[in-house]
């Protein structure tokens, strides 16, 4: 199980903050996450624009980037300070 | 110090507790950002800021080392506010002390700059038109860019 | 505001009055210097600071208004101490307020080199060595100069 | 009779803050008053200098500047801020 969460405006796009997941086996790298939940929110590509990025476990990866021992999973839209 | 809470920031308290801690510095300078009545669409109700906690403080610890590294500081203080704001509220307060008030006053412009384009924060503004989450402006990211290209005394 | 005076300056109490007034602004940047414990010549038992009362207030009077052409300010508030002042009490206060933090950042800078090097105060300084007038400093002078030339947005 | 004021170390020159003089009619300039005084208090040309400034009335004057209607004179060594 995985917690997910969608900051800023994925948020309204997923429908929800933050989730926790059971993430099918062959959805492996952060990439895959991204595609498999995009076609799952029906979101059109919102959770695949680049300028989106996503934290493992609160650092930075890439698509390529493995879901091994991943714990939190969040989708970064473009941050813009306080 | 380093604070990113949803908890009111009082300004002038947290500037009278780092007078008394930095008596010896010289140049005390102080930034804070406040909730404005008026936005780019209309009047603002409330100011709603989302952090990612390790995320958004790391990041503020690695611009603060950063500012330490180019200037002489006696000490930095950061308050930032998260949740849901209204008009008139601070959001941010920034002060930094040193021997030098040119380091004081450039230390200080520096994490602004920071905090303002950079940090990890989302924001959405509720004006008389709904809920808008908004995206980082131009204007803010040449503010950051200085830094790069800007010879630091 | 301007207020040259020899009453003792609550920075911090002179902020919160000042945001109160500016909670429209966005932006306020203090600034707040304070007497350091060592000198060039050693140990500061005190500072002594003279002023020329109209003229010094009329100085600081030009000053203020040339940052409020340079700049779009909501307001400023300058307190200035004279006479005797201890270690770690307040000289001199700076506040600016816009809802542009560069412009806030910059008015303060700004105002703060005038009072730094250009001011008509006259500044004696005692130490274990007995009591000194302090002349002008070539860096300070740099500071203040740094207007002249530069390019202002 | 006019109010004369000496700031900063020029106070130390002369011994004295301020003082009211009756000061004589053939010393009729700001320059004249510079050399009567600097002759007064034998204050070796420490008030000749000419980083010293003279106001006349709070306002700035030169050495040719009348001194009709002065009823404050300053000297005032170079200012060097707060």
């Amino acid at each position: 199980m995985v917690k997910v969460i969608y900051f800023g405006r994925l948020s309204e796009v997923t429908g929800t903050d933050e989730e926790v997941l059971d993430i099918p086996e062959d959805v492996s790298t952060a990439g895959a996450l991204r595609h498999w939940l995009d076609l799952r929110f029906e979101a059109n590509g919102a959770l695949l624009e680049p300028t989106v990025r996503i934290a493992i476990n609160s650092k930075i990866g890439f698509d390529e980037t493995s879901l091994n021992n991943a714990s939190e999973i969040a989708f970064m839209p473009p941050v813009g300070g306080g | 110090m380093i604070r990113v809470s949803d908890e009111t920031i009082d300004a002038p308290k947290a500037l009278a507790a780092f007078e008394r801690d930095m008596s010896d510095a010289g140049a005390i300078v102080s930034f804070t950002g406040q909730v404005r009545p008026q936005s780019a669409s209309g009047e603002v109700s409330t100011l709603f800021l989302q952090a990612y906690s390790l995320m958004t403080e790391s990041g503020i610890e690695s611009a603060l080392a950063e500012a330490q590294r180019r200037w002489p500081l006696s000490g930095v203080h950061i308050l930032h506010r998260t949740g849901e704001m209204r008009a008139g509220e601070t959001i941010v307060f920034v002060a930094t002390a040193s021997k030098h008030r040119r380091a004081a006053f450039e230390a200080a412009d520096f994490l602004m700059d920071y905090l303002k384009t950079e940090a990890v924060f989302w924001k959405k503004e509720t004006t008389p038109d709904g809920a808008t989450w908004i995206e980082p402006r131009q204007g803010d990211y040449q503010d950051a860019a200085r830094w790069q290209t800007e010879k630091v005394e």
